[in-house]
C-alpha cells in the first residue's frame, strides 16, 4: 500500500467527480493545499460543494476555482476576502451556507468520528438558529447542528511520513488535522516527506489511518494577507 | 471633548486580571494587547489555534505559517501553544477564555449583539464572533458610541441580525462606560469632558446612572 | 476433530488485507497478529490510544507507559503513533479502522453478539466493545463453537445482554466458518474433520451450507 | 499566576468538597495521577463521584479510595481488575455507572468543548440505550449521550511547564487529555516541571489554558498489570 503519489494530478486521479464535496483545509491562506487545489481546478470538475473556512481571495487559494466557476456552493465562515465571490453570490451563481467557525470546525470533527448531531449554544437567538431544533440542557438553550463528512479532504501538513502519519507548523494548522478525518478519501500535500522512524509518536498529529494518499509539493507561494510588522526599538 | 481610540482600548485593558487568558476582535480590540499592566501576566488567544500570542514580528521575521485571526503576521512567545480549530472553538465554546474584547455595529440595552451583518450590503461571514459571544466569560465590546452618520449604535434594541442575545456584559465608547447586568444598563463612566447630558443625546438605550456619576 | 485455537487465529488472518487497520480483542483474538501474511502491511490499533502496536517486549525492555488495551506491555514501530481516547474511539466509531476481530459469548443468525455481561454474575463493564462493533466496518468472532458445559454458543437468539445487534459479519469457531449476510447465517468452511452434520448437532442457530462444503 | 504548587496535599487544598464529582486519568494503571490520588484519599472526602475509565486495582489506583469508602458512584467502562469493587458494588455500598469506554471519552470531550449532548451509535439496541433519547439521521439509529463536566480533574502527565502546558508519554496520554478539560479546576502531576522555552509549541498536548495546578511527583510506582515479553529470538 504506497500512499505517496509522484504529484498532485496524480493524487486526484480517480477521486474526483462532478457534484462531489470536498473539504479543503487552510484559514485564510494559511496552511492550504496549493497544488492540490491547483490540480482540482485542472480536473475542470463542476458543481462542487466546498466545504472551507474561507473562500481564498481573488487569484489566489479557492479563488481560482470560483473563476472557473467549478464551486456550486460553499459552507464557510468568512468570505470577505474575495470580491469575486461577492459578485458570483450577488448574481444567483454561488450557494453559500455561513456556519459559525466553531460550530463549522466541531461539524467536521463530529463527521470525522462518527457523530451525526450535536448540540451547541453557539447561534442561539441568531439567523444561524433558523430552522433546527432547539433543546434545553439543565435550563440553558441549545441548537442541534449536524457532522460534516465529504467526499474528499485536501489537507496541507508540514511533513509526512511514508505511512501517512503528519505533522502541522504552527497556525497553518487550524482546519487540517479534523477535515483530514471526514472524507471517504483525504489527500494530504507536505513540505517534506520523511522515513517513518524522523517522526516521534507522541507528536503526531494526524494519525496514518485518516490518510489515503500524500504528495510533496515544491515551492509555495504562502502568500501573505496581512503583513504586519513593528518597529524595531 | 471624548475618550480616543487609545483611551478606550486602555479603559478596556483595566479589565484585565492577573491570569486572565483573553480573545481580543479585530481592530481598536487588537490595541488592548498594548496596554497589559506591568507584571500582570494575559495570555492571548487567536482562534485560528494559538494561545500565547506575541506582538507583530520585526520586518524580515514574519512567517507566513504563524498568524492571527486577523490574518495578521504575529509571532510565538516562550509558552505558546498550538492547535486546531475543533481544540480552539472547544476551549472558547467550553468556557476557559475569560474575556473577549469585540467591536460591534449595534448593541442594545439588555445585551443583544450585532457585529456581523448588514442585510442587502455583501455579507462577510461571522467568523469566530458567534462562537467567542455564546462562550466566553465575559463579553466587552469597543466601539464608537455613534455611526459616522450619527445614529446611535446603544440601542432599545438592536435591528440589524444577531451575532447573540443577551450576551454582552460591558460597553466602552468614546462617551464612557457602560454595564449590562441585573439593573439593565448603567453608565458608570464618562469620558473626559463628557456630560451625562450628552451622553443620553447620543445614545437611543435606556440607561440610568451610576451613584459616583450623578453625583 | 476440531481447530485448534492457533488454526482459528490463522483462518482469521485470511480476513487481513494490505493497507488494513486492524484492532484485536483480548485472547485467541490477540494471537492473529502472529500470522499477518509476509509482504502485507497491516497496521494495529489499540483502543487505549495508539496506532502502530508492535509485538510485546523482549524482558527488561518494559515500559509501564506502553500497553494495549488488554494491559499488557508492548512495543512501537519506526510509524507508530499515540492519541487521546477520545481521538482513538472517534477513530473507531468514525469508521476509519477496517476489521476487528473479537471473542464472544454467544452470537446469533441474525449478528447479536453478547460479549461482555452475564447477569447476576459480577460485572466487569463492556470496555470498548460496545464501540467497536457499532463502529468498526467488518466484526469477526473467534470463539469456541460451544460452551464448557458444551451448550451452543452460535444461537437463534442471544440471552444474554447485548453488545450490539446485527453487527457481526463472519464468525470463526473450532467447528468453521459462517458468514452472516443477506441471505441469513451460511456454513461456508468446515474444520479438518468435522461434517455438516456435526456442526448441525453442536450449533442451535438455523444456518444454511454454502455450495462448496454441500458438495 | 504561579500555577506550581509544591506537592499534593497542598495542590488539592481549597478544592476539595464531599460529595464533588472527580474525573481521575488513566487507563488501567497506566498514566494514574498516583500522588494525587493518594492526596485526595488523606482529605478524607466522602461521597465522591469519580468518573475514570477503571477503578484501579487492589491496593493501587482508586482502589486506595475503594478501602476507604470514599467513593459514592463510579462512571467507568471496566472495573474488572478489582475485587474490592465487586465486593462493595454486590454488597449495595457502591453505585456504578456503565459507559462504553467511547462513549465516556467523547462524553467527557464534550463536556469540555462545551458540547451537551451528542448522538453516537454506540450502545443503540443494548440496556446502554435504556431510557435514552433515539433518533434517526440518515435512515441510521443514534442515542442521545450528554456531555461530562467535573468539579475537580487530576491528571497525569510526563512534563509540565510553568505555563501549564503539558505532553503526555506513549499510552499513558489516553483519558487524560480530555479530563483536563472538562472540569472546574484541574491538577496536573508530571514527571518533570520545565521552563516554557524548553517545550516546543507546535508538540504541546494539552494546552496551558487548561490545567490550574501543577505538582512534580517524584518516584512513581508505575505498576504493570500484565507483564507480557517474547522469547529473544
Amino acid at each position: 500500500m504506497d500512499k505517496v503519489f509522484p504529484d498532485a494530478p496524480s493524487a486526484l486521479n480517480g477521486v474526483v467527480k462532478d457534484g462531489m464535496m470536498v473539504m479543503a483545509g487552510g484559514f485564510g491562506l494559511c496552511g492550504i493545499p496549493e497544488f492540490l487545489i491547483l490540480a482540482l481546478r485542472d480536473t475542470g470538475a463542476k458543481d462542487l460543494t466546498v466545504v472551507s473556512n474561507n473562500a481564498g481571495v481573488d487569484g489566489a487559494g479557492l479563488g481560482l476555482l470560483l473563476e472557473t466557476r467549478q464551486i456550486k456552493k460553499m459552507l464557510s465562515s468568512y468570505v470577505g476576502e474575495n470580491k469575486l465571490f461577492a459578485q458570483l453570490y450577488l448574481n444567483g451563481e454561488l450557494e453559500l451556507e455561513f456556519n459559525p467557525q466553531g460550530t463549522l470546525a466541531e461539524r467536521i470533527r463530529a463527521g470525522g468520528a462518527g457523530i451525526p448531531g450535536f448540540y451547541t449554544k453557539t447561534g442561539v437567538d441568531t439567523v444561524i438558529a433558523d430552522g433546527k431544533e432547539e433543546r434545553e440542557f439543565n435550563g440553558k438553550r441549545y441548537i442541534l447542528e449536524t457532522g460534516l463528512f465529504a467526499d474528499l479532504a485536501i489537507v496541507k501538513a508540514w511533513k509526512a511520513d511514508t505511512s501517512g502519519n503528519l505533522v502541522y507548523r504552527k497556525t497553518a494548522r487550524n482546519f487540517n488535522p479534523m477535515m483530514a478525518t471526514a472524507a471517504k478519501v483525504t489527500i494530504a500535500e507536505v513540505e517534506e516527506i520523511v522515513d517513518p522512524s524522523e517522526l516521534e509518536p507522541d507528536q503526531i498529529h494526524t494519525p496514518g489511518v485518516f490518510v489515503q494518499r500524500i504528495i510533496r509539493g515544491g515551492g509555495y507561494d504562502k502568500t501573505i494577507e496581512h503583513l504586519t510588522t513593528r518597529e524595531r526599538a | 471633548m471624548a475618550w480616543t481610540r487609545e483611551q478606550m482600548a486602555q479603559r478596556a485593558a483595566r479589565e484585565f486580571r492577573d491570569g486572565y487568558y483573553v480573545n481580543l476582535g479585530i481592530g481598536i480590540p487588537t490595541m488592548v494587547a498594548n496596554y497589559i499592566p506591568e507584571g500582570m501576566t494575559v495570555t492571548l488567544q487567536s482562534e485560528n489555534g494559538m494561545l500565547g500570542m506575541g506582538p507583530f514580528p520585526y520586518p524580515g521575521d514574519e512567517d507566513p505559517d504563524l498568524i492571527n485571526a486577523g490574518k495578521q503576521t504575529i509571532t510565538e512567545l516562550a509558552d505558546s501553544s498550538y492547535f486546531d480549530s475543533a481544540t480552539s472553538f472547544g476551549m472558547i465554546r467550553g468556557g476557559h477564555i475569560d474575556l473577549s474584547i469585540l467591536g460591534a455595529m449595534q448593541v442594545a440595552q439588555n445585551g443583544d449583539l450585532a457585529n456581523w451583518m448588514i442585510p442587502g450590503k455583501m455579507v462577510k461571514g461571522m467568523g469566530g464572533a458567534m462562537d467567542l459571544v455564546a462562550g466566553v466569560k465575559q463579553v466587552v465590546i469597543i466601539m464608537d458610541h455613534n455611526a459616522r452618520d450619527g445614529s446611535p449604535k446603544l440601542l432599545k434594541e438592536c435591528n440589524l441580525p444577531l451575532t447573540g442575545a443577551g450576551v454582552v456584559d460591558l460597553v466602552i465608547s468614546d462617551v464612557g462606560v457602560f454595564e449590562i447586568g441585573g439593573s439593565g444598563l448603567v453608565l458608570t463612566e464618562l469620558a473626559d469632558g463628557v456630560t451625562v447630558d450628552e451622553a443620553r443625546k447620543r445614545t437611543d438605550a435606556d440607561f440610568s446612572v451610576a451613584a459616583e456619576i450623578a453625583a
